[in-house]
């Protein structure tokens, strides 16, 4: 038989001001079940709690109801105080008496009315509560980081410094992602390749990281703590524990034609590669849809001219399985090309290139050794046109957002461009500037003020060649909308930030949501910026959205901490709010039928089908769904859809739910 | 020195457009694309972006620069702005709507008259005939505009050449057509097609 | 089945070789062309700049008669009357209210069954599958495919691939055997409605096509719009005065070009009704080789 | 009937229509009493028949509020939530249930406005609507119904 | 014999099968459902457009999964919930082969489960003509109206769950009605009760129902409960594009969701 005890809180005059506390407490205790009732000043304060343990003790009490404020605001003061009572803290209901009656209500009948409903309603939940114990999980002091650019690079040299085993996946043959790309960074005009190279190079001789170039992950499975994830490493063709990177290979591979991504397609590689001199690892793989040995069939030059015999035709991709306690995703972006802008000319001028390109003919190592010439005829060109906003905030294109770093790196093009041609002329067109960010302004001031960039506010309509020169009709709205044709020798649009080809099947391995535009989704916009829905796996850098690198690297940094505080302890310990699929004798095991649609219902892929087997034949007896403590957030959808009830949801039972209505309603307000 | 007002008596210009078009005039944020590719940029007193510009902000005396205004005459409704427009705004409807308008106050541009005169020559036309045909079209107009020696080279050349044939070929029921523009006209009160 | 045909009015005026040309071709091809009886004008862009209303109504009696006469498709050769017929559909299907409205003013059904074919659509659907067997002609020179507003835009209506330079033009003559050259100004305005109004900006719009064209030696200028055809044939004088040069370039319907490479004669295809001769183009061609 | 009271049952989301009530309470914006809330993890939790039972225990109208689309905090309850009412609101009505009735609405935890004015306009037209017996009433009339047929048979 | 008849024999010869469910003619010379348990049987096996149960519910009897080889004969309806049921997982401890005679009454053996679906998905029927019919006269009354019809209709249901023992859809080994903690289902059969049960199998059946239409039927109080489902999986249809017993892969209504589905009814 429950012994309910019932404590009505005055909170100051909070409550008793408009409710009529005292009768809340005596009708309180006519309920069936309740065995003590009583009103309070301070219900939290230490006297109100030490009456509460007391009550529980005295009276033998097995379930408390207490009739305060928003569970949102003590529940966890008081199911604290419960169990110091010697009862579990599960078994503590509170009323919300205040937030949702007495300060929304006029002192009334009515209102009392209201307060004494809620607390016959909360008593009868109590009456159905049954003991929850915390869960706890073990953890795996194992993080996995997914992609090798900065932010990765920074997440995982952060994780293994503290400690902890580290292993990176970039699906590329080297690390360094985009920045390595870069020519100089803003606001400063530092070699990006001079800061960045130290950090590629330290994550590969890291004895807490094991690197994984060339490879992607296949599936992820598990969840917080113990997450089962497949990796395939695809095949490189290459021995590297042979090769000693010499080059011989890629200097004699007659297949030299192709487009070599890192130079963003200004220039050609070997089918057999290292993507760039200061690579990470340094060693080559074989691009088998340009090799024309895996095409073709014949040719087989780099196995001849192989000193150490490292080549090898017959590798196979290969999966490896590998167990992590969290996950890093640092997938990071991609741009718009150029042949995505039907008025700029569906990518056909050869001379209007896209923000990569340009980093790429203004860096040292790049196709013109940091010279910048046009591509169709390598001339210097005397008047580049640069188009910020280009493909970003155009809703036409279906690409609402602001790329956030194009504004700043506009700037420093223009700025570049004109350090090294002093007498050549530079336009930016613009909507706005934004450069918010620590010397950010000042950056595009100078290249205003100091270097003479000609900043003209308007969106480009339309630009086309004309015997080798760049039409780009624009407009000066600050003008009076004055209309402004520029013939330009070459043009950069500054193409919207996107996220990556691939990001959609990554987020769905990863069963974690992203938004409309495949940018992964962040568990909370503001509070919870670098973690996902996924308990367990964090955000770094561009895959979220448009970021720059010291955003990129403090994201980093960021998840990278939230790691180490799930590293802290052997083990987790999570709510038992969780759904679970009921159990009987044999024969019947359970009720649930197996039908497995609930599997599909939830939105963490908690619910697994189970087989039930014959402990001595091991034949199948019976199929049905089993839910993942692990995995399961206690949401509750699984329950409401399950046709013959046979899921539940711990502390929310369907009986405890049907009571409370029932409760709430069997007598007149 | 404009002083904003917020006019809570009539409906402004923006708020009747936004009732009549499928435009919403806040959409616009002044990028000023759709001046840039304008083909009569040149020629127009107002820019497109302007335009829009003037019908956001809703300042008093506003309203009749935008219906006296040239530009909203000589635009050709080539969508070039709207097909560019990254905000999608139907930049002609606009101007369509601008223009009734200004023929409904009669502030109709003193330098736009003839385009006037030549839309309502055209109508004219087709409302007599059901379709256009250029010789009535043409005399109709000049004899609106009275510059009647305009083109007055190409008449023959173009009568022999089989262009010009001055005897009307009418749409059957004619009487139809005519139903069309009564209902038309009376149906909203508004533009005259005379 | 029955392929509707609405000329529309500067097709039986100022531009009768464009529907003159276009029968020709299709009759070769043994298509035939049913034309709408009793169609009346689109409103061009009187309409649509005076009365909404007006510019929906008008289009949307022909579209009706098309219907009750068991039309399924219906070609419209002329760019404007095409974009006015389509909007028109378009507003009516999309929009119930409108549907309703206009149908109190033509007192007829609307149910929007009939499809619309630009030209180009129509060329492909119906005279490209068996065209190859009726070219004996190779046009054998540089042509300059001018699209002008209407057919390129607004993008949800000309159901071109690559509305901002479209190449739907350039197929068709590649077929006909010219080369078609890459240039600036496919899709600019070439002054439209002014023809009469504001012969001025015609001038002036026209005269930028023009030299753009020249300047990368096009041999003819191929359109596919009596106002193109017209602004950029007719008003030569008014251009030459603008640019203080003159440029002789013959401006083509695409029929006329298609129906030339069939071996249609010239004076079928109404080409001795051009302004400026269009001597100069017909005596590229040469024979195909077979 | 003059001084009617109706009564009205809120089934709400824990993380935004229960955040939102609070917020209406912490930021003393008054509304109906009415209403009693009960707290729920997430509306997809909701089970339709609570619903009926609701309504068979008297309630007069019942509220079933959530996270907006795409803020729910298990990311998809409300979206399943939402294809379930869609679904049972089709059936009551093809029943012939009073469907206005229920209010579904869409309250975060930042609108305690809205939830205030919610609970006041549902108070309002519910109130208006009179009580809810066509359940209530179901098997005493009906069953009296049937006898008074078979008698006059 | 007939074609079917031979197929079955053979069958049975060649060890296939070694139970066949399957319609033989009644004394009343109505069809019934049968069970062949050998070649000698398979001479009573019929098949006429009267053959209207559906057959796919005895798939779920214990006894019949005993004999693991299962031949089942499906008119439109079996064949649709056996395609439903696969895709809900049902048939992991079963062989079954499907046989069925098409509009030129060849007799198919369906060599895979691709190949009954496509077969499905080629004669996918539409709802019958008079439930149409009665769908749009229930649509045409007022809500009062057809509040009181389906009251009316309720109140004669005396609970005996026959609806649900010929549903194939309905094999759950224990009911929602059999759920006592909490009672979700009132036990009397009053109205507010009935209402209570037809309520819950109509959700529960929205988009799963594969409109056999068997339950009304078998309804002894001849109520047309059928209906219910009809008119959810129309509606189903409309709104989500769902088809029960379409697809092996079955896209399920109420365990999917479009971000976009419509919302006009959510404040």
């Amino acid at each position: 038989m429950a012994r309910i005890g019932v404590f009505i809180c005055h909170c100051g005059e909070n409550i008793s001001a408009t409710v009529d506390v005292e009768k809340v407490a005596q009708e309180a205790a006519k309920l069936s079940g309740v065995a003590f009732a009583i009103d309070y000043k301070y219900m939290c304060s230490d006297p109100g709690q030490t009456q509460i343990i007391e009550a529980i003790k005295e009276h033998k009490l097995t379930g408390i109801v207490v009739g305060a404020c928003s569970p949102r605001m003590h529940e966890a003061t008081f199911r604290k105080a419960a169990e110091k009572g010697g009862i579990n803290p599960y078994l503590c209901e509170m009323a919300n008496l205040r937030e949702q009656v007495s300060w929304v209500h006029a002192r009334s009948e009515a209102t009392t009315a209201k307060a004494i409903d809620i607390v016959r309603m909360m008593v009868q939940k109590v009456k159905q509560d049954s003991k929850l114990f915390p869960i706890k999980v073990p953890v795996i002091k194992t993080a996995l980081v997914i992609g090798g650019g900065i932010a990765g690079i920074q997440a995982a040299l952060d994780i293994a410094n503290a400690g902890h085993k580290v292993i990176m996946v970039e699906k590329a043959p080297s690390i360094g992602g985009h920045m390595s790309q870069l020519s100089e960074t803003f606001p400063t005009l530092d070699c990006s390749q001079c800061i960045l190279t130290p950090r590629m190079v330290e994550v590969a001789q890291h004895p807490n990281i094991t690197l994984h170039t060339f490879a992607e992950v296949e599936s992820v499975s598990g969840y917080v703590g113990n997450f089962d994830v497949q990796v395939r490493l695809k095949a490189k063709s290459v021995d590297m524990k042979l090769c000693t990177g010499c080059g011989s290979c890629w200097q004699k591979c007659p297949n030299k034609k192709i487009p070599d991504e890192f130079n963003a397609g200004l220039s050609f590689r070997t089918a057999i590669y290292t993507p760039f001199p200061q690579a990470v690892p340094n060693k080559p793989v074989i691009d088998r849809a340009n090799c024309s040995w895996f095409q073709k069939g014949k040719c087989g030059v780099c196995k001849k001219v192989c000193p150490v015999g490292a080549i090898n035709y017959e590798m196979e991709d290969e999966i490896i399985d590998i167990k992590v306690g969290a996950i890093v995703t640092a997938t990071g972006f991609d741009i718009k090309h150029t042949d995505f802008f039907p008025e700029y000319g569906y990518g056909e001028f050869k001379d209007v290139i896209d923000g990569l390109q340009f980093e790429r003919l203004a860096s040292a190592s790049g196709p013109t050794n940091g010279e910048i010439r046009r591509p169709s005829d390598g001339k210097i060109p005397e008047k580049i046109v640069f188009v910020a906003c280009a493909g970003s905030r155009d809703k036409a294109k279906g690409i609402e957002y602001c790329s956030k770093i194009c504004c700043m790196y506009t700037a420093k093009h223009a700025m570049m461009y004109k350090h090294k041609n002093h007498d050549g002329e530079a336009y930016v067109f613009y909507m706005d500037v934004r450069s918010a960010g620590k010397n950010y302004d000042e950056f595009v001031r100078r290249a205003v003020e100091e270097d003479d960039v000609q900043y003209i506010r308007g969106r480009v309509s339309r630009i086309y060649e004309k015997n080798g020169k760049l039409i780009v009709k624009g407009v000066d709205t600050l003008m009076n909308a004055e209309p402004i044709e520029i013939e330009a020798d070459m043009v950069v649009l500054a193409t919207a930030v996107v996220a990556n080809q691939d990001a959609e099947s990554v987020a769905q391995k990863m069963h974690i949501s992203y938004d409309k535009h495949h940018f992964f989704a962040e568990a909370h916009p503001k509070l919870r910026p670098v973690e996902t829905n996924t308990a367990g796996i964090m955000l770094a850098g561009a895959c979220q959205t448009a970021k720059d690198i010291p955003d990129a690297v403090s994201q980093a940094s960021a998840a990278a901490s939230k790691v180490m505080g799930l590293f802290s302890s052997d083990e987790m310990t999570r709510e038992p709010v969780v759904a679970v699929v009921n159990r009987m004798m044999p024969p019947q095991f359970t009720t649930c039928t197996g039908c497995l649609l609930c599997m599909e219902v939830c939105p963490y892929h908690a619910i697994e089908r189970e087989e039930i087997l014959d402990r001595r034949t091991g034949e199948i007896l019976k199929v049905a769904a089993r839910v993942n403590a692990g995995l399961c957030q206690g949401c509750g959808t699984c329950v409401a859809f399950c046709r013959n009830k046979s899921i539940d949801l711990q502390g929310y039972t369907n009986q405890q739910m049907l009571s409370e209505v029932i409760a709430l309603l069997n007598k007149p307000f | 020195m404009h002083k904003p007002t917020n006019t809570t008596h009539s409906p402004s210009l923006k708020k009747r457009m936004e009732q009549e078009i499928d435009v919403i005039a806040s959409h616009c944020y002044q990028c000023g694309k759709c001046t840039a590719g304008c083909p009569l940029n040149e020629d127009m007193d107002i820019m497109p972006n302007q335009i829009l510009r003037m019908l956001q902000l809703e300042l008093p005396g506003y309203e009749d620069k935008l219906l006296s205004s040239l530009s909203i005459w000589l635009c050709l409704a080539c969508d070039t702005c709207y097909s560019r427009c990254p905000q999608e705004v139907k930049l002609s409807q606009v101007m369509d709507f601008l223009r009734q308008e200004s023929v409904r106050q009669n502030k109709v541009n003193p330098k736009a008259k003839d385009i006037l005169k030549f839309h309502q020559a055209f109508l004219e036309t087709i409302e007599k005939n059901g379709k256009l045909n250029e010789v009535w079209l043409t005399l109709n107009y000049k004899l609106k505009t009275l510059n009647l020696l305009q083109d007055i080279n190409k008449a023959p050349s173009m009568f022999f050449k089989g262009k010009l044939n001055p005897i009307p070929d009418r749409v059957h029921n004619v009487k139809e057509i005519e139903k069309i523009f009564n209902k038309v006209r009376e149906n909203e009160g508004g533009t005259k097609c005379k | 089945m029955q392929i509707g045909f609405y000329p529309g009015c500067s097709l039986e005026g100022s531009s009768k070789e464009y529907s003159q040309s276009l029968l020709a071709v299709a009759e070769k091809c043994g298509v035939t062309l049913e034309e709408i009886k009793d169609w009346s004008c689109c409103g061009a862009s009187a309409a649509h700049s005076l009365n909404h209303d007006l510019s929906i109504a008008l289009p949307a009696r022909t579209l009706a008669l098309a219907e009750n006469q068991g039309m399924t498709e219906v070609v419209i050769p002329c760019a404007a009357c095409y974009g006015r017929m389509a909007a028109s559909q378009k507003a009516m299907l999309e929009d119930a209210s409108v549907l309703k409205k206009t149908q109190g003013f033509i007192d007829m059904k609307f149910l929007g069954n009939v499809q619309l074919l630009t030209v180009f659509e129509f060329l492909q659907k119906y005279i490209f599958p068996v065209a190859d067997q009726y070219i004996v002609n190779k046009l054998n020179q540089k042509t300059a495919c001018y699209y002008g507003c209407l057919l390129a835009r607004p993008k949800e209506l000309t159901k071109l691939e690559r509305p901002e330079n479209p190449m739907e033009m350039e197929a068709v003559m590649e077929k006909a055997g010219a080369t078609p050259i890459d240039w600036a100004f496919k899709t600019e305005c070439c002054g439209a409605g002014f023809s009469m109004s504001r012969t001025d900006i015609v001038a002036k719009l026209s005269g930028r096509i023009l030299e753009d064209a020249a300047d990368r030696g096009a041999e003819s200028i191929i359109v596919a719009c009596p106002m193109c055809q017209s602004n950029l044939d007719l008003r030569r004088p008014e251009i030459k005065k603008q640019l203080k040069k003159d440029i002789n370039i013959p401006v083509l319907f695409i029929t006329q070009a298609l129906g030339l490479s069939m071996g249609i004669p010239a004076k079928d295809l109404g080409l001795e009704n051009h302004f400026v001769s269009t001597g100069k183009a017909v005596s590229c061609i040469v024979k195909k080789e077979a | 009937m003059p001084d009617f009271e109706p009564k009205i049952v809120a089934f709400v989301c824990n993380w935004c229509t229960y955040a939102g009530a609070d917020l209406a309470g912490t930021s003393r914006t008054k509304y109906a009493p009415n209403v009693r809330i009960v707290r729920f993890p997430c509306t997809g939790r909701i089970d339709f028949m609570l619903l009926m039972k609701a309504f068979e225990n008297g309630a007069d109208g019942v509220i079933i509020s959530g996270c907006h689309p795409n803020d729910c905090h298990y990311t998809s309850g409300n979206f399943h939530a939402r294809r379930r009412w869609i679904t049972f609101r089709s059936l009551l009505d093809f029943i012939g249930f009073d469907i206005d009735r229920i209010t579904f609405s869409w309250v975060s935890a930042a609108e305690g406005r809205k939830w205030a004015e919610l609970v006041d306009e549902v108070t309002n037209t519910i109130r208006a609507k009179g009580p809810f017996t066509e359940i209530s009433t179901l098997d005493s009339s009906k069953l009296k119904q049937l006898f008074y047929d078979e008698i006059t048979k | 014999m007939t074609k079917l008849q031979n197929k079955v024999a053979e069958l049975f010869e060649n060890g296939t099968i070694n139970l066949m469910i399957g319609f033989k003619n009644a004394l009343t010379n109505q069809p019934v459902p049968c069970f062949i348990e050998n070649a000698s049987q398979a001479e009573l096996l019929i098949y006429t457009p009267e053959c209207k149960n559906n057959l796919a519910v005895y798939l779920h009897k214990p006894e019949v999964k005993q004999s693991k080889k299962i031949g089942i004969f499906g008119n439109m309806a079996t064949l649709r919930s056996i395609v439903q049921l696969t895709s809900e997982n049902q048939f992991w401890d079963i062989e079954k082969t499907i046989l069925t005679i098409d509009a030129n009454d060849e007799v198919i053996v369906f060599a895979n489960m691709e190949e009954l679906e496509t077969y499905v998905q080629e004669n996918f029927p539409d709802i019958s003509e008079e439930d149409l019919k009665l769908l749009a006269y229930l649509d045409s009354l007022t809500r009062e109206e057809r509040w009181n019809y389906w009251t009316e209709q309720f109140t004669a249901c005396i609970k005996c769950y026959a609806c649900r023992a010929v549903c194939p859809m309905c094999y759950c080994s224990q009911c929602t009605v059999e759920c006592n903690q909490p009672q979700w289902v009132k036990v009397s059969s009053k109205t507010s009760g009935n209402m209570e049960w037809h309520t819950i199998r109509a959700m529960h059946l929205a988009g799963r129902c594969v409109n056999c239409g068997e339950c009304g039927r078998t309804c002894p109080a001849g109520i047309p409960i059928h209906l219910l489902t009809a008119r959810m999986n129309q509606d189903l249809f409309k709104e989500f594009g769902t088809r029960p017993g379409f697809s092996t892969k079955g896209e399920y209504a109420l365990n999917t969701f479009k971000v976009d589905d419509k919302e006009g009814f959510i404040k």
